[in-house]
Formats: C-alpha cells, structure tokens, sequence
C-alpha cells in the first residue's frame, strides 16, 4: 500500500542535510508551513539554501533559522519588510548572502526546474540592475533576459487536503508558491490541516498529484500556529 | 527647485485614487499595486464590473472583510485581509504570473519614486545603501500588463519633480508606463515624451510644467 | 455587466481573419471542440495555421476544413494516425506545410506563449532530427535545445462548466490541451457542454479563470456531437 | 543474418509483458507505451499499488471498462477507455508534460525499432520516406523517466536484429534506455555495453548473441 503519511516530525525530516537547498511555501505567513520550519530547526540541518518569497518576520519560523545561523543564503523577492528584522541584522553584518529576484521570475524558475526545463527567457527585468552580468536576448524587437531553473533538495509545503497517496488541495491564497515548490524539489514533505481518505478528493480538483509528495504530516490549525 | 511652502496641493491621495477609478471600463482585469493604487478599488462602484488580481494567486478579490469577517487565509499582495467576490478563483504563483507577464491583465497601476518621459519606471529602490532593496512583483507586473499607469505625488515631500528626462534611481521596467496620475494632472507618455491631459481644479498648466523636471506638452487639439 | 456568452454561433466566430493561428484543443476526439470547428468551416477563414495534437481524422472536423483547402499549414505532434487520410492525401500532394512538434514541446511551447516567455531550453528531441537548425546548449552536462513560444490569433476550447464571466472547468481527460491554449491566444473562444451561475464554480476547482476567455457558446452534448 | 525459421520463439508478447510487470515494484508512477508495454498493467495484481500516468494528463489509470460501462471522456494516449482508480488526477497538458520531463515518473516503457549498446533508442520513424512521422510524447519520455526500460521482440519479423552497435533509424533520445526486455533476454544497457542478465526459458545465450548485432557481455559473478 502506498503510504506517504508520517507518524512524527522527526519522521518528517528524516535525511534533511547539510548545505540543501529548501524551498519554503508561502507567501508572507500564509500558506507557511510553519510546523515543518520548526520541525527544521529542531533537526538541526545548517549551511543551507533557502528559497522562499520572503525573509521571514519577527524572531520565529525562518527568521529564528536565520538568527540560529543556519542559513548562508536566502534566494527571494521581497527581503526587506516589516519586521524582517533578523534579515536586515545578519545582512548588514554580512553574515548571510541574498539573492533578490523578481517574484514571477522566482516562481517560473521553481516551476521550470519541476517542469525539466533548463533555462527561458523571460521579459522581466530586462535592461534593469537585476538582469546584469546576465545573458539578455530580443526576440521580436522585445528584450528578454535568460534566467535559470531553480530546483531544491526539499520542499516544506503546507496543504489544506491531502490523502495517503500524497495528493494535495489548498485553502484559498494559501496555495500562492506551494503547488509550484512541491514539484521541484527531491523530497517534498507536506505539513496538511486534514488527511482525508484516498478517493475524497475530487480528481478534477486536485492541485498537487501525489506524485510530486514524499511524506504527509498531519498538523491540525492549532498545533500548526501554537 | 520649486518653493514647497507655494506648492498647488492638488488632490488628496482618495481623489487621485477616484480620478483614476473613473477611467476603469467595466469588464477590466486590474492589478493595483501598493499605496494610492490601493485605493482605487474603492472608488469603483460595485455595479461596474472590474475583476482585481493580486500576485499572490487571486482573481476577484473584493472589499476588505468587517474585522470579525477575516478570513486568514484570503490575503492580497499587500498581506491584507480581503474577500473573494463570486466567480473569483484561485490559481497558484508561477499561474499568477503567467497572467501578469503573459500580458493578459488590462492594467495595472503602481506607485514610482521616478517617471521619465520614455516611460521608464523606477518604483522599487533608490539604489542609496540599499542593496537588499525588495523587488517582490514590481518588475513582472511593469513589462507584462496590457497598460501600465502610474499612481503618485507630483513632486517628492521636498518638492523635486517625480516626472523627469531620465530616471536617477535604478530602473524597474524600460519604457512600459503609458500614463502617470498625479496630485497635479493626468500625463500620458508618447513618442513625444510627456502630454498633459488635464490639471487638477484650481492647477494652471504652468504650475504643473514648473514642478516637472522635462517640457510638457499639451493637447494640439 | 461582464458576461462573454454568446447566443450563436455566428457571434462566436465573428472576426477570426483569413492567415489566422488558430489552435485547436483535444487530444483525439476527446476534448475537441468540434461545434466550434465546424462553426470555422462555416465561418469561412482560409489560409489558416492550425495548432493542435493530431491532424484530424476521417472526413469531417479538422479533415473538413482542411479537405476544402483553408489550412495552409499544421502543427501538431501526431499527424499520422489511423484514419488521418485527408492530411495524408493533402501531404503527399503538398498541398499542406508540416510541422512536427514532440508533444511535451508542443504544450510548453503554447504555455510559453501564455505565459510571457519569449523561448525555453528543452532535452527534448536534443541531438535527433527533430532538434536540426535549432539552438543546442548544455547545461549541468546534458544537452537542450532552445524552443519559441507558440501563440495562436484564436484558441478554439471545449469546456464542462463555464460562467457568464469565463471561468471554465473541464471534464475528465477532456482538459488535456484546453486550458493551455485558452491562454495562449489573443482570442480565446469556448463550447461549454453546461452554463452555470456565477459563483457556482467553486473558486479552488476553477481549471480556466475568465481572465483567459474571450467568449462562451453553450452547446449541449447532444447537438456538439450531432 | 539468422534463419527466422530456426528462430527461438521465446516468450510471447503477453509473457513478455508480465516479465516486466514482475520487476515493478509498488509505489511507482509508471507510464507505459503502446504495444507490449501497454500489456504491463494487466499483470500487475490490483493489491500492488502501482500508479499509471498517461500523457494526456491522467494519472491513475485503472483497467479497462465493461463495453457498457465505456466513459466518453476518459482515455488514454493510445485513445482507449480507460477507468481511474481512487487517489487518480487529471491535469493539463503542460503538467502531464512538466511530470514527464521533469524526472518525476520512476518508470517509462516503450517499444523500439532499435537500441543501440550505448543506449540511443529509435523508435518514432523509420526514416524512409514518411516526413510525416508521428512523434507524439516518445521524445519526451524518452528523456524525462528516471528510469526507460524498452519492450520489444529481439528481431524484426525478417530476423533483423534489433539490439545493435549503433542505431540505423533516426534516434528518439540519446543514450537514455536503461534495460531492455524481448522474447529472448533481459538485457542492460551498462557503460560497457549490453549486458545479458537472463534469457527465456529454453533459450542459450548463444542464440541470443546471435541474433544480436553486436556483443552481449554475461554477469561476471
């Protein structure tokens, strides 16, 4: 029986190393996978890669990552926000490194790397400071500039839906990057409000097919903002 | 420099916002971004049909939700509570921005630190001791939509023009925006660089030109 | 009032011009808008580029329309098929342009046009015949050749569902090349099997927002397949 | 070239069939070609999970229906009724292809023309006098599997072999077959060429060098 439903957190981070890449769901706190973050900080994997909209907000979740020292790099379109206040502190004394890219350009890269497309040319930030040093090509009389996929090691999800074969639903905007970071990553591990029973979930209205999943933990609402 | 203490006020950031919304045909896909073109939504009458996207995968979003109403998981890309209006839908990000650069938006309206009378945007960084400045969707939305509008203050609150030969700040986006709404006038952007459409109540034509760092054209007609 | 149906068939095919792209959903006759195609073989545009999977089977349909001289040229990735004898009489006789397109190529190429991305870099059908006179580039040591967006004048849908303001789903393996065409045309035109009202679909199942629809035509099962 | 008439018939397309099914293991998403890999799920017994994709955006496929019980709207890349099991999903083309070439299938079958020793698979045209070939989604999955194994009889019906030194026809992929499967043998494909891992039953190895057109390496345990 195919079951990627995992009993416990460890379970869930199980095989998380060292210098990954981790592609983090959401789009400000919504959709966050905010259980699986903790659950990352408690297993203790540094060096790492991490790529998400934002650089995380107050002192918790990827911001509390961030000030443990775990992060080297963040790749992101919007670092600097309210309260973004670990991010600007390890910035400015150097100790993390940034990559800022136009969001739509982030999504399109995280979706080329699921999709096995190497590289596109895309119009976004032609002729402007986020295009320098980068290959930049006209195709009928528009300028585009060459942007490469962006695949992860891991992807930390957060789904409203999800069976045991890893098929997912989302809650309104809470869908933002999820479906497009679960297909890009080696193992995609999903933190879902409700695990339903296989053959519940509509198949016209499945967002992620399970086989872009690797494990499903079940973290209720409560447990999940605690 | 113009003299601030005689600057024309013009209009209130609502009434750019209303001057704005009356130019919104029914039946438009719209993308408002942060600040004054936040606003515009409520200006538009509710029987006038306008579907608002957000970046963050939302088509229809409608009025902010009663404080009790909110709904945590229905924000736009400004990271406020807002509702969905009915045939409304949810599509997820590299989706959102295949509808932002695949030029299917009829407008989007942002705010800019600069204009410059070729269209160039700049609205996402003064490039002073900023290199960690946040891009977010700015970039997308300023090469994808159909019509690029630009929402702002004439003049910086130390009153140098917004609205300039060329952009001293880095660029956003070469050469998209097509018009520029200001607490001063409506200003389209042509070949011929900048023509004044119209001035605020009570804001001369020369009031306009004077706080404008490159000549204004107006109407031959 | 936003409503995009339409009340004939006429109205539904006004304006499509002689030298059009025109790309043609379904996979088989699955999911083929076959009132609407018959609506352009009434509508009379000539000179045509169809864009679609197969290149028509039997006698009616695209063999129709085809067979009476409007497609100067196909894409498609399967032209030869059991019963495709109009495109093999015209082929032969070349009185018809080919292009063949590796299915996968094919849908990313429509996608790209959807979604603002002028070219894209693919291992598919690198170093085979397919990939002649096209840019080859390596990247991470595999070899990709560079593919240009696919955009069609007018996409011809079949839907399940649809709403006055466009927003379709799709039944079963109905949806194959539908949606992604409905985004990748300046004129976006679709036979709904139902109407329903508006906020009836349920806005996470929504498959095709409206914001990619330029018109709907009700046509009843029945009468599509008369 | 061998005598057909002495030929070693080997094991039916069926039983070839059911070989591969054998080395399936549960849990993998598998997309099967027309022909011999299309008997593959047929030998795959229901208790073992395993998950079929097609290209036309079907992921699950169950087996056939009744003939009263066809569904007008569900098939698969061959254009047969198909049925879904529970836990099945439909997505679009370009997500059936980004599942295909984005590495995501552990498994592709398809049937050849040819494979060459250093793995180039053949398998869409015969190169004479059909320009028009038709390609479909071969290309793709050719590339995009984790994994392509190939299902095929040994020889042509002329007794050609069909496992070579290098490929005649126009390749579908470069080096990409991993394993092939025939009426005869189950042989890898290994930086050092093919390697026999087992024939048929009543079959030498002997005779399934000879009817192969370059050399068969045995394991060396």
């Amino acid at each position: 029986m195919i079951d990627k439903r995992v009993a416990s957190m460890a379970e869930a981070m199980a095989g998380i190393r060292d210098g990954s890449v981790v592609l983090l769901g959401g789009f400000g706190d919504v959709g966050q996978p905010d259980a699986l973050i903790k659950g990352l900080i408690a297993q203790g994997a540094s060096n790492l890669t991490v790529v998400a909209n934002n650089a995380g907000r107050g002192r918790a979740g990827l911001a509390r990552l961030m000030e443990l020292g775990r992060v080297r790099r963040i790749v992101c379109s919007f670092p600097r926000s309210r309260g973004s206040v670990v991010f600007e502190e390890l910035y400015s004394a150097g100790r993390i490194e940034l990559e800022i890219v136009p969001q739509g350009t982030l999504a399109e890269r995280i979706r080329a790397a699921g999709a096995g497309i190497a590289a596109f040319f895309t119009p976004t930030a032609a002729g402007t400071r986020l295009a320098e040093n980068k290959e930049q090509r006209s195709f009928n009389g528009r300028r585009y500039v060459l942007e490469h996929a962006l695949p992860g090691d891991v992807a930390l999800i957060e789904a409203w839906r999800a069976d045991r074969f890893g098929n997912l639903t989302y809650r309104e905007s809470a869908r933002n990057f999820n479906p497009v970071m679960a297909m890009a990553a080696r193992l995609t591990i999903v933190q879902a409000q409700h695990l339903v029973e296989l053959g519940t979930l509509e198949p016209e209205a499945i967002v992620t097919p399970g086989i872009f999943v690797s494990r499903v933990l079940h973290v209720p609402y409560a447990q999940a903002k605690e | 420099m113009p003299d601030t203490r005689t600057t024309p006020a013009g209009l209130s950031r609502s009434a750019i916002a209303r001057r704005i919304a009356e130019d919104i045909p029914e039946g438009w896909y719209v993308n408002l971004g942060i600040g004054i073109p936040t606003l515009i939504a409520d200006h538009v009458p509710p029987e006038r049909e306008v579907i608002f996207h957000s970046e963050n995968g939302v088509l229809g979003i409608g009025p902010a939700p009663a404080p009790d109403a909110v709904d945590p998981w229905l924000i736009n890309a400004g990271k406020e509570p807002v509702t969905l209006r009915p045939g409304g839908a949810f599509v997820h990000h590299a989706d959102s921005f295949a509808i932002i650069r695949g030029r299917h938006l009829d407008l989007c309206v942002l705010g800019a630190f600069e204009v410059a009378e070729n269209g160039d945007l700049a609205n996402w960084t003064t490039g002073r001791n900023d290199a960690a400045a946040a891009v977010g969707g700015a970039m997308d939305l300023a090469v994808g939509a159909k019509r690029l509008w630009v929402a702002m203050e004439h003049t910086t609150k130390e009153g140098a023009p917004r609205l300039v030969s060329r952009c001293s700040f880095p660029l956003t986006a070469l050469a998209s925006v097509l018009r520029v709404y200001t607490n001063l006038a409506v200003i389209d952007v042509t070949p011929e660089g900048f023509l004044l459409l119209e001035t605020a109540p009570g804001v001369s034509f020369e009031a306009v030109q004077q706080r404008t760092a490159t000549r204004l054209r107006r109407p031959t007609a």
